[in-house]
């Protein structure tokens, strides 16, 4: 395969709302920023490529007009992903894979904040035998939190370990949307929400954006000191209905990091795309992450949830950190769908 | 400044239909963005998406619904000899057609459950109630539905349930009301 | 598809073709940055526009100037008075609507602005409308103004002459695509890059 | 390991109609893969990825329903892609999944575009009043007959161009057995008295709303020179480009979109072509309203700008004419919206492989499938040819 890096990785604040903005305006500081961080216009980009959804903000064709952020004029090469923005990015890596361009941007945005996001994501579901109970998705989630617990393998301590670290984690990242320094006791005080979720075993319901810029062998050096080479992408998907799978493990997860060949070498860090802390858990099995592996440093989609940009800031996230020379070896994973029903998972290097 | 949650507690209930624009002008509270130059005041305006959706069902699934409407569940028969409830058009692993249609339950087995304490106005009970994957007797698979159980204390993993079928059934998914546990009455 | 076996307990019965499952989502929309100052202007019946840094005018704003993918930071007022640039004249009632048909849907220029806008033309009989018309804003009563540019009720003819050479935005640099069938293929040559100020056979049509 | 060779070695479709309704969402995505595959002698078990396209999930009211109709498409275990780009959609779904063959990534992959619009209503879906968005007075076709009028001004076109237009594309539907619409008595003057909806756009003039899918199997050299050894030919892909502009930029000409002419030139240079006219055998292209054929046709380099209507009026576009345009009929009698575009670059296949049927074009060795979205300004374009690139 070509030598395709990270080069550059720009996000916007996370917040609840950002009422003040249209998408469009929300977007541009995050298109601009990862761009001018690597010195580069819209007119250095062979290929962009964006993921979002419609049915967040409750607009047909939303992407539309949000591709006035780029200034596509004159006309780009571009195309859109219907999915989180780490598909996107994966669509721009088989673009770059086949050498006529060197370049690719891309983005993804969020704003859940206008619709209730817990039952919008019930449209997901099999349309007859499941969205007309309209089953949010925190309780779809706490059913397979239950499923985990029930195995014996974990306790609702191990949740709550998981929501401290990436809460205090956090703490170090300017652009969370929550964080803070509480003890397990307090976390396992709050009444829960579905039970057995607790509020914060939940993600925040988050605005933001974000953006990539991507460059193939020496364009990638020439920009930036240590590119964040891709070393292996996939990504892998089961059936939707909750009762023909083992919600307990995530088997496409596992597919996919075999293929990505995650067990290829150390993994120093792991941005995993787990909104829910249970979901971490069964990550780290599915893609074998052991305890050498410092997990979502930035605290991940727990501090920040951006629906269809999370997996993107996973991808972005580790890349930082190998370009900043704090880990030479990492994996950022991205999931949709209810109950981690799709995975992709990738592998970034830097050169030693 | 770290305060925004799963906003589930800010459900609505539902409110008829308002299509017309009635803008209303909302403060904006958030100031500490690098963003924008900011309007000061932003507008806000409800919008309501409610499409009535006609779906057409196909011969498996219209059998799952056709038995609702009867009072039993129907499932299908995989290549690998599991009985899937709903049934699946589809071999969930080699995604050849399935064609064999079975009756099951309609009593089953709690495989997973989630307690809701604060039901929204969408689901299907209006008092606290367990979100649960149901497996049939016969089935192999798990369904989703509602336990009217009173309270969490009622519900674990493994315990036996039974579909309340609605009075009024017309082949649909709510034609199962709630599921009880078997407990409280068995087929009632 | 091979045929189904069904079970006999519903063998007999009328079956399930199709099922209604309707489906209500709540939102609650924010106007953003750009579209607020917008309506703004509109609750005081003026047409408020934002200006690229470029030059661009755009009526109604999005807060993005597309061409240089950059914000519009400058608030300006353009005229109630504009030409048309093309329009259709409708025959079918359509969802919603209460107009009277036919009526004349129509892109405007407005004076000032570098976008034509689409609004409705009235007080002329729908054969009359012509490409190259002055028309000017109706308001509806001030005390049905909303912050809605339907508080623009429609646009009728001012009575001035036709602007024969009104700039119909895009043909500026049609000429560029010529050529094809004698083998010269059109590049992003053809276009000034806003950004670079590189290219372009004219200036951007700005003439 | 740079750009490998792809061809279609397979090719499914629905019967389109205004209701499917003898399936449900899944089945009408599998009458079209289902086909493809035998058409490919594969099975779900030879397929590694699958390649979903389709237009907003408003339609069907299931938010990206590609995660429900996963097991549909046989993909447990495997990559499953949703790909959305506007009315373009169908076009850039199969360009995405040629990519991950031509990566060196994939050897075969499905690839599937869709829309059943009964489920709810299309118009109603494009039509939601967004706050704080001006309304569009007329529907879809209150927003582009502005710019045909423009185009019939510019370009001094008398106005039986659109009659003849639709006139022929209804009759190359009934030489397809799939298509919606199949209108046995039409004839010019019905079309010239059917309503005149958007003036200057005839009711007869305008394209159906139809539940439908398309499905394509795409296969690396390996796959396709096994298929054509086993006397099924493939259709190599010769070429493939997308390009985006904006919807609201002043320097954007609605007539004869500069997104559309890069796209064209980027896709014929790729495939040797130097005179679209003179290389190029037939065309299928993204004509919504009937005017869009005269308008395209300069677009792509067809003809000289203002002088597209004069291929369609001499005859030159029809099924018997120097340079086919629409074989199948087009949109203008099959429009499932997010199939609409793959349905054009199945033509375009179907033809170079000798499998259209009735509306065969004969000797076809080259043909080019087009596809557009949005306001005009998202284009996805293919060449694919009997010959290996």
């Amino acid at each position: 395969m070509r030598d395709v890096a990270i080069i550059s990785f720009a996000q916007t604040p996370m917040r609840r709302r950002v009422d003040e903005l249209n998408e469009v305006e929300m977007l541009m500081p995050a298109v601009h920023g990862a761009l001018a961080q690597v010195d580069m216009t819209i007119d250095d980009i062979g290929f962009t490529c964006s993921g979002s959804t419609d049915y967040l903000a409750g607009m047909a064709f939303s992407f539309v007009s949000t591709l006035d952020a780029v200034g596509p004029w004159p006309p780009i090469q571009e195309s859109h992903v219907e999915m989180d923005g780490a598909w996107a990015l994966y669509e721009a890596w088989v673009k770059l894979q086949l050498g006529e361009i060197d370049t690719a941007l891309v983005y993804a945005y969020a704003k859940s904040s206008p619709g209730d996001l817990p039952m919008v994501l019930t449209r997901q579901l099999d349309p007859i035998t499941m969205g007309p109970l309209w089953p949010d998705s925190v309780s779809i989630a706490a059913l397979q939190a239950r499923a985990l617990l029930d195995t014996g393998r974990v306790t609702e301590g191990d949740l709550a370990e998981v929501a401290v670290r990436s809460r205090r984690d956090a703490l170090a990242n300017p652009n969370a949307q929550l964080a803070w320094d509480r003890g397990l006791d307090d976390h396992l005080a709050e009444d829960y929400l579905v039970a057995p979720l607790r509020r914060s075993d939940c993600p925040p319901i988050t605005d933001g954006a974000a953006a990539i810029v991507w460059a193939a062998g020496d364009e990638a050096r020439s920009k930036v000191d240590r590119p964040a080479w891709i070393r292996g992408i996939d990504h892998r998907i089961e059936p939707i209905h909750l009762g023909l799978r083992d919600l307990t493990v995530s088997e496409s997860t596992r597919i996919a990091a075999e293929k990505a060949g995650v067990a290829d070498g150390p993994v120093d860090v792991a941005e995993i795309h787990a909104p829910f802390t249970h979901q971490e858990l069964i990550l780290r099995q599915a893609m074998g992450l052991g305890g050498s592996t410092a997990i979502n440093p930035s605290g991940g989609a727990l501090c920040a949830n951006p629906m269809m940009t999370a997996g993107l800031v996973r991808l972005g996230e580790v890349a930082n950190r190998i370009s900043a020379g704090t880990a030479d070896r990492g994996v950022a994973h991205a999931t949709s769908g209810p109950c981690l029903q799709q995975n992709l998972v990738c592998v970034l290097e830097g050169d030693n | 400044m770290f305060v925004d949650q799963v906003d589930l507690s800010e459900a609505r209930a539902p409110t008829s239909v308002r299509r017309k624009l009635k803008p209303v002008l909302l403060w904006s509270a958030v100031t500490d963005t690098t963003q924008g130059a900011g309007a000061g005041e932003i507008l806000s305006a409800p919008l309501i998406i409610e499409y009535p959706f006609k779906r057409t069902t196909g011969p498996v699934i219209g059998a799952f619904l056709t038995g609702l409407r009867e009072r039993v569940l129907i499932g299908s028969r995989a290549e690998d000899g599991r009985v899937i409830v709903p049934p699946a058009e589809f071999d969930p692993v080699s995604g050849n057609d399935l064609t064999e249609l079975v009756e099951v339950g309609p009593a089953g087995v709690v495989t997973t459950w989630a307690w809701v304490s604060a039901p929204h106005a969408k689901h299907p009970l209006d008092r606290p109630f367990a979100w649960a994957q149901i497996r049939p007797d016969g089935a192999d698979t798990s369904m989703l539905g509602a336990v009217d159980a009173g309270a969490m204390e009622n519900m674990q993993t493994g315990m036996r349930v039974t579909p309340v079928w609605a009075d009024e059934r017309e082949g649909h998914i709510c034609d199962i009301a709630r599921w009880i546990p078997e407990s409280d009455g068995g087929n009632a | 598809m091979a045929e189904i076996v069904l079970p006999p307990s519903i063998r007999d019965v009328e079956p399930v073709r199709s099922v209604r499952t309707p489906a209500q989502l709540d939102y609650e929309f924010t106007a953003g940055d750009a579209t607020t100052r917008f309506l703004n202007g509109i609750v005081n019946k003026r047409i408020i526009g934002q200006q690229a840094p470029g030059g661009r005018v755009y009526v109604p704003p999005r807060g993005a100037d597309p061409e240089l993918g950059q914000p519009t930071p400058i608030d300006v007022e353009v005229a109630q008075v504009g030409t048309v640039t093309s329009f259709c004249v409708v025959n079918l009632q359509f969802y919603g609507s209460v107009m009277e048909i036919p009526y004349v849907s129509a892109l405007i220029l407005l004076d000032g602005a570098d976008l034509s806008i689409m609004h409705l033309i009235q007080e002329i009989p729908a054969d009359q409308v012509r490409i190259g018309m002055r028309v000017e804003a109706v308001w509806r009563d001030d005390a049905d103004i909303e912050p809605t540019f339907e508080s623009v009720r429609y646009f009728r003819p001012t009575g001035e002459p036709d602007d024969v050479n009104v700039r119909i935005p895009g043909e500026g640099h049609g000429t560029g695509l010529g050529s094809w069938v004698g083998g010269v293929a059109p590049t992003e040559a053809v276009i000034r890059n806003p950004r670079t100020g590189q290219g372009g056979t004219t200036e951007g049509g700005d003439a | 390991m740079g750009k490998q060779r792809v061809a279609v070695v397979g090719i499914g479709q629905t019967k389109h109609q205004a209701t499917r309704g003898d399936v449900s969402m899944a089945g009408l995505v599998r009458e079209a893969a289902l086909r493809a595959l035998a058409d490919a002698q594969m099975t779900w078990a030879d397929i590694d990825a699958a390649v979903v396209g389709k237009a907003p999930d408003f339609f069907e009211g299931v938010m990206m329903p590609e995660l429900f109709l996963a097991d549909a498409l046989g993909c447990t275990g495997k990559p499953l892609f949703r790909v959305h780009t506007a009315g373009s959609v169908g076009g850039s779904t199969a360009i995405v999944a040629a990519q991950l063959v031509q990566a060196g990534i994939h050897e075969r992959v499905l690839t599937v575009a869709f829309e059943k619009q009964s489920e709810s209503e299309a118009m109603w879906a494009l039509s939601l009043p967004i706050p704080f968005t001006p309304p569009l007075h007329a529907g879809a076709g209150g927003y582009f007959a502005p710019h045909v009028r423009s185009y019939i001004r510019r370009a001094k076109a008398p106005d039986h161009i659109g009659i003849l237009v639709a006139l022929k594309d209804r009759q190359n539907g009934l030489k397809n057995p799939y298509a919606h619409l199949h209108e046995h008595d039409i004839s010019f003057d019905s079309i010239k008295d059917s309503l005149m909806l958007w003036d200057p756009i005839r009711y007869a003039e305008t394209c159906p709303s139809s539940d439908g899918a398309c499905a394509l199997v795409l296969g690396s050299e390996r796959v396709a020179d096994a298929a054509a050894a086993d006397g099924r030919k493939p259709a190599w892909i010769q070429g493939t480009a997308m390009r985006s502009e904006p919807t609201l930029s002043a320097e954007r000409d609605t007539v004869l979109p500069l997104g559309g002419a890069l796209c064209a030139a980027d896709v014929y240079r790729q495939a040797g072509i130097t005179n679209p006219r003179k290389d190029v055998d037939c065309v299928e292209m993204y004509v919504p309203f009937s005017w869009f054929e005269p308008m395209w046709l300069e677009n792509l380099g067809f003809a000289e700008p203002g002088e597209g209507w004069k291929l369609t009026e001499a005859g030159v576009t029809a099924l018997d004419g120097d340079l086919p345009v629409n074989m199948s009929g087009g949109v203008l009698c099959t429009n499932p919206i997010g199939a609409s575009g793959m349905l054009r670059f199945a033509e375009a296949a179907m033809q170079v492989r000798g499998t259209a049927g009735d509306h065969q074009v004969d000797g076809a060795r080259r043909a080019v499938g087009h596809a557009y979205g949005g306001g005009s300004q998202f284009f996805a374009m293919w060449v694919v040819g009997a010959d290996k690139p």
